[in-house]
């Protein structure tokens, strides 16, 4: 229950000035009148309370119309406090917030936390008032009670039905896209040239005998990036378990290393030379940004490896992973969904996957039909986006003179509130 | 206690920029100390945070101690595994629990994020007025180019199309925007890089050789 | 079945999180609140298994004398040692005896990982070291119970206040990550001088833009002309830019995470 | 191997050296570069220069160690400036090696306000900064978004007691304020994801001003939020502060950093124009071999 207390510095200094203000006013404007003081304003009229909605609970929204006084008639009301007990009849003692003249509701709300300050307990019946005060505190006129009202919690949040229904059209999408490539549909995709290139690079590094770099970058395991640079690392496993080149993955985090260590010695396994897995080709260096890239730098310019990938997450250090690449003479593809690292790789790197491309890799490296089904759902997803897009614009701009003015809320279908 | 501190310190930058030049033994053991004392470091702050803080405090000692914690134990104790061959197949569950709550976490979250937010604000007046209904012509002509960049930036993105006649075209253009966007963001990190290193000559000049005015 | 029954799994929490985010109520974010500590704990124990790696591939560079092969030493070295602070105070003034008891952990650490790793990794006389290691394990032991000038906390934080540790994170650690960033400022300048040639229309363009950013607070008479372009060129074209490849990373990711889910993407967990 | 062949082929190392002498040239002279004003800084220093006394504004100190050479003066332009304008200060450090930082930074500004200073032609009488009654400083605690979430509950739910370990309820300042209601503008400092959460989990959710200090790097990557409104203004990098020192005229950290910022990028864009010049020769040269 937020007390007195809990208004806000503004708030108060609002209602301090309004209070002074018009005590001069109301003295300067009247001297004739008698002692009495004040005549009580207008109580507030239809209060209603309910909880709030799509919320995690413990939270009740109070809602009125301003009393008769409030900016007309006797024009004495400055603002309303909203009272709060347990029974109709009850002492209404707990004042739960006060909010200036001209407002119309206030949110009575609370941490979910047990012992927090003001805690409202879900599903027990509230009883509330609201009084109109004046600048003289003893005058104020008090509404009906409204009640009883018990605060809860929502199972579903209105507010995200736009997201529900995108995701329901996503999903629905790839899996008609994802049984359309598992039928045999045949599905053209457009030529990666950082894909291509990853192919090469592994020949190459196999007739010059060097090592393949793989680094994942600073993503820890619960990085989308960080999952999608696992699928192209399975594939390029597998190529290196059948050229027997020699791969060197060195980790910032411990569960990519764990999961990497997986992933390889599965690629050895399913090329049929188990024993060829050396089990120090992945391992870890340390879980400090430059620590890290020192030590990669390090292994760059003293094994000297034909080809680095870099596909990942990646932060300040991927000009110095690239440009360290450069002085070591090796082929460099980078990919990343890390937008201020983009501009980086593109100036130092021989090909990069830009944002996107690095989650469409798997599919273009793998070619397997169902991803590039999944991959047909997204370009269509984008097509839609683009086609909303324009006719938003087309809406905000047109709707007066096309009369399309039911377009013109076509905006709010995207505003989301959480 | 303090000069050594700076005196330390200032070997070991000088040792990184050497790396510079050439690499050497300098440089080595210097990088060879960062991982060490990094890893040694790190290894300590993440035991004191999570193990005791969370784990020892929250669930076991706590006087209403939250159970679930043991949950996330149980699942490291079978990372564990891992260390024996036969039995390390058992390591993929906890895997298999942190990559598919994290894919569920982030699909809505970065579709409302990334996708709809902004949508959202792709969709605005293309005619900018000034306060006076006036048209303000650089404004639109602004909002014009990024509706432009926008919409073939994405086209640029499509995967299963054929880039080619007015598709190519709109793709061609998209990929121009993004070649000034790298440029422009390029450029602009310049300043930040280099204020880096006048951190270090302030460093070097100031704390160690004490020549600043 | 070993291999389907993690893929159940990853579609069951994956789901779980999917519907979390659609649900306000005080359960589902309890529920995530707790999701995300398990994921910091099996951190915790996979950091083991990092720390265990990192030594392993040390040793074995030593022991079979690899390229470089005497840094791997101070590696070692610098993590057993920052490990040992964090976790001791020092109590009095006096550090002799503090440095006397690092030292034997050191060596013993050394002797009994040595004879653990066995002559499998090309260890001479390997059962020797193993019981002189154990010996001075147990000499480390009797000092860091009868010293009373220092003392282990495991239960505690306060191995965090050891003046040791701090001055190790402050007098090397910042020094060298502050360098190690500071080169970017070189890299940047041969980075650019290499890849800024307008050899074709696109690298024309990035020429142009990164040129007109870099030169935005020149002084000078058009100076004010170009950074009012540099602002527009921010501004615009960046903006539109930077958000069609927002929306790009947006659907890819939600992409990415679908395939995860629904098992269509397998890659991850080892299957190529 | 003629001269355009080692124009375009010049070794990487020569550019260092005369990189670094540059600049150790500029940092010893001291000329003055004179700043231009952009309106995403304005907008900040023209809302904090518009607050009365008293009231209260959020700095999170939000970077380590690391970015301290690019953000401290922002953080310096920023609090000074608040301070003398007798605004009290809330603030937090988000970023797990940033607190010591931070504690440090805040004392050294609290040591520089007693000296009596005039800025814009008004003098501002030397004054004593206390703890408590003129900031307050919340220290760190991990997973920032949701430490940025419960403060919009409540400062006392994630940070019950302050860095220095006294409980909220006793310091002066913060017995009045709750949460984000009762301050006026949150200015994040950071270099990078904590900004991200401050958008979706602090503005996105509790609505107030937010203006943001960002690297250099990552300022081209917040211009969206800034065109659709949930960013109320933008400080980029050096030059950033360096605007709002000049906006503030209290020439500090951002303006002797100009003044070595400038020669630097001359350099650079000298060795670009050579690696043109040498590119466009050798390709004149071999159009004629050819012809």
């Amino acid at each position: 229950m937020k007390n007195l207390f809990n208004m806000s510095r503004f708030k108060i200094v609002f209602t301090v000035c309004v209070l002074l203000s018009l005590y001069s006013f109301v003295n300067a404007q009247a001297p004739a009148v008698t002692t009495v003081g004040i005549t009580p304003p207008a109580p507030v009229t239809e209060l209603t309370a309910v909880d709030t909605d799509n919320d995690h609970g413990h939270s009740i929204t109070v809602k009125w119309t301003p009393s008769a006084d409030d900016g007309a008639g006797a024009n004495n009301v400055l603002g309303y406090r909203v009272m709060r007990s347990n029974s109709f009849e009850g002492p209404f003692n707990d004042t739960v917030g006060v909010v200036p003249l001209g407002s119309t509701n206030f949110e009575n709300s609370s941490s979910i936390e047990e012992g927090a300050e003001g805690f409202i307990p879900d599903n027990t019946d509230f009883y509330y008032r609201v009084d109109a005060l004046t600048g003289d505190s003893l005058v104020f006129s008090s509404s009906e009670v409204t009640g009883p009202v018990h605060s809860y919690g929502q199972w579903f949040n209105k507010g995200l039905i736009p997201v529900f229904f995108a995701v329901i059209i996503f999903t629905a999408l790839t899996v008609l896209f994802v049984s359309a490539a598992r039928k045999g549909k045949e599905l053209y995709v457009r030529p990666l040239a950082g894909i291509e290139a990853v192919d090469d690079a592994i020949g190459r590094a196999t007739e010059m005998g060097r090592p393949i770099l793989y680094v994942f970058g600073l993503g820890v395991a619960s990085d989308i990036a960080t999952i999608a640079s696992f699928t192209i690392l399975s594939r390029v496993a597998k190529r290196v378990a059948e050229y027997q080149t020699n791969l060197i993955v060195p980790c910032y985090d411990p569960i990519i290393m764990t999961v990497a260590q997986d992933i390889v010695k599965t690629a050895y396994m399913d090329a049929g030379r188990p024993n060829d897995y050396k089990e120090d080709a992945v391992f870890f260096i340390t879980q400090a940004q430059f620590a890290y890239v020192g030590a990669v730098n390090g292994i760059m310019i003293r094994e000297l490896p034909a080809t680095n990938i870099y596909m990942g997450k990646f932060y300040a250090e991927s000009l110095m992973l690239a440009e360290t690449g450069v002085v070591s003479g090796s082929i460099q593809i980078a990919g990343t969904d890390e937008i201020a690292q983009i501009p980086f790789f593109v100036v130092a790197c021989d090909y990069t996957l830009i944002g996107e491309e690095l989650f469409a890799a798997s599919a273009y490296l793998g070619r397997e039909p169902l991803l590039l089904g999944s991959l047909k759902a997204q370009d269509y997803a984008k097509a839609a986006v683009l086609v909303l897009a324009l006719l938003g614009i087309l809406a905000v701009n047109f709707s007066g003179d096309l009369g399309l003015t039911w377009l013109v809320n076509f905006k709010d279908w995207f505003k989301v509130i959480d | 206690m303090e000069t050594v501190g700076i005196w330390c310190g200032a070997i070991l930058t000088l040792a990184i920029f050497s790396f510079l030049y050439k690499d050497n033994p300098v440089y080595k053991a210097c990088e060879a100390i960062f991982i060490g004392v990094s890893a040694g470091y790190y290894a300590i702050v993440y035991f004191f945070d999570s193990i005791y803080k969370k784990f020892w405090l929250g669930a076991v000692t706590a006087d209403q101690p939250e159970e679930w914690l043991f949950g996330g134990a149980i699942l490291g104790v079978l990372f564990l595994t891992r260390l024996f061959p036969k039995i390390s197949w058992v390591a993929r569950w906890p895997l298999a629990f942190i990559v598919g709550a994290t894919a569920g976490l982030y699909m809505v979250n970065y579709f409302v994020t990334n996708a709809m937010n902004q949508v959202a604000s792709t969709i605005t007046d293309v005619i900018a007025r000034g306060d006076a209904g006036d048209i303000n012509w650089i404004q639109s002509f602004g909002t014009l180019v990024i509706l432009v960049g926008v919409i073939t930036g994405l086209m640029y993105f499509f995967f299963s199309k054929e880039h080619k006649g007015a598709f190519g075209g709109g793709a061609k253009v998209g990929i121009w925007f993004l070649m000034v966007t790298f440029g422009a963001s390029f450029g602009y990190t310049v300043m930040s890089r280099m204020s880096l290193l006048i951190g270090r000559m302030d460093f070097l000049l100031g704390d160690w050789l004490g020549l600043i005015n | 079945m070993r291999r389907q029954l993690p893929f159940f799994f990853v579609f069951l929490f994956g789901t779980f999180m999917v519907v979390q985010n659609f649900v306000p109520h005080e359960y589902s974010e309890r529920a995530k609140e707790f999701l995300s500590d398990w994921t910091i704990i099996i951190g915790i124990f996979a950091l083991a298994l990092g720390i265990w790696s990192l030594i392993h591939v040390s040793l074995d560079k030593i022991n079979k004398r690899k390229p470089n092969w005497e840094y791997s030493f101070v590696t070692l070295v610098g993590l057993v040692a920052m490990i040992f602070f964090g976790f001791t105070a020092n109590v009095s003034g006096s550090w002799l005896t503090y440095f006397a008891a690092l030292m034997v952990l050191l060596i013993s650490l050394w002797l009994l990982v040595q004879g653990i790793l066995g002559a499998g990794a090309g260890v001479t006389k390997a059962k020797e070291k193993f019981f002189a290691g154990i010996g001075l394990a147990a000499i480390f032991t009797f000092i860091a119970l009868y010293d009373k000038s220092w003392a282990f906390h495991f239960y505690t934080s306060e191995g965090l206040e050891n003046p040791l540790f701090k001055h190790f994170f402050s007098d090397i650690m910042v020094p060298l990550q502050a360098t190690m960033f500071a080169l970017l400022a070189f890299f940047i300048s041969s980075a650019s001088y290499r890849a800024f040639r307008a050899r074709n229309l696109l690298a024309t363009l990035l020429l142009i833009a990164a040129l007109i950013v870099m030169l935005r607070f020149t002084p000078g008479p058009w100076g004010d002309l170009i950074s009012k372009t540099s602002t527009w060129v921010m501004n615009v074209p960046n903006l539109a830019a930077q958000r069609a490849i927002v929306i790009g990373i947006g659907l890819g990711m939600v992409a990415t995470a679908l395939k995860v889910i629904l098992g269509i993407e397998r890659g991850y967990m080892g299957k190529g | 191997m003629n001269w355009f062949e080692r124009f375009m082929k010049l070794d990487r190392r020569w550019i260092y050296l005369f990189l670094i002498t540059v600049c150790l040239l500029a940092y010893y002279s001291d000329f003055t570069v004179p700043t231009i004003r952009e309106k995403e800084t304005g907008a900040i220093y023209n809302f904090i220069d518009s607050l009365p006394a008293g009231e209260v504004i959020f700095v999170a100190i939000d970077y380590d160690p690391s970015s301290q050479a690019e953000l401290h003066p922002m953080t310096y332009a920023i609090i000074e400036h608040a301070f003398r304008k007798n605004l009290k200060v809330v603030f937090t450090a988000l970023s797990q090696n940033g607190p010591g930082m931070a504690d440090q930074a805040i004392h050294d500004i609290a040591d520089s306000m007693r000296v009596e200073q005039t800025y814009n032609g008004v003098s501002y009488p030397a004054r004593e900064i206390a703890n408590g009654v003129d900031y307050c400083f919340l220290g760190y605690k991990p997973y920032y978004a949701l430490v940025i979430t419960a403060m919009g509950q409540d400062f006392r739910t994630p940070f019950p007691a302050d860095y220095y370990g006294t409980p909220l309820d006793s310091l002066p300042l913060m017995k009045k304020l709750h949460n984000y209601d009762d301050i006026s503008i949150v200015v994040e400092v950071s270099s990078g994801n904590i900004s991200d959460a401050w958008i979706s989990y602090g503005q996105g959710k509790f609505g107030f001003p937010l203006a943001m200090g960002l690297t250099g790097v990552m300022t081209a990557q917040y211009y969206p939020f800034l065109q659709s409104g949930q960013v109320m203004g933008i400080m980029g990098g050096l030059l950033g502060a360096a605007q709002y020192e000049d906006m503030a005229d209290n020439p500090g950290l951002a303006k002797d950093g100009m003044r070595v910022q400038l020669p630097a990028h001359l350099v650079i864009i000298l060795f670009i124009l050579i690696g043109n010049i040498g590119h466009f020769a050798s390709r004149k040269n071999r159009k004629n071999v050819q012809s």
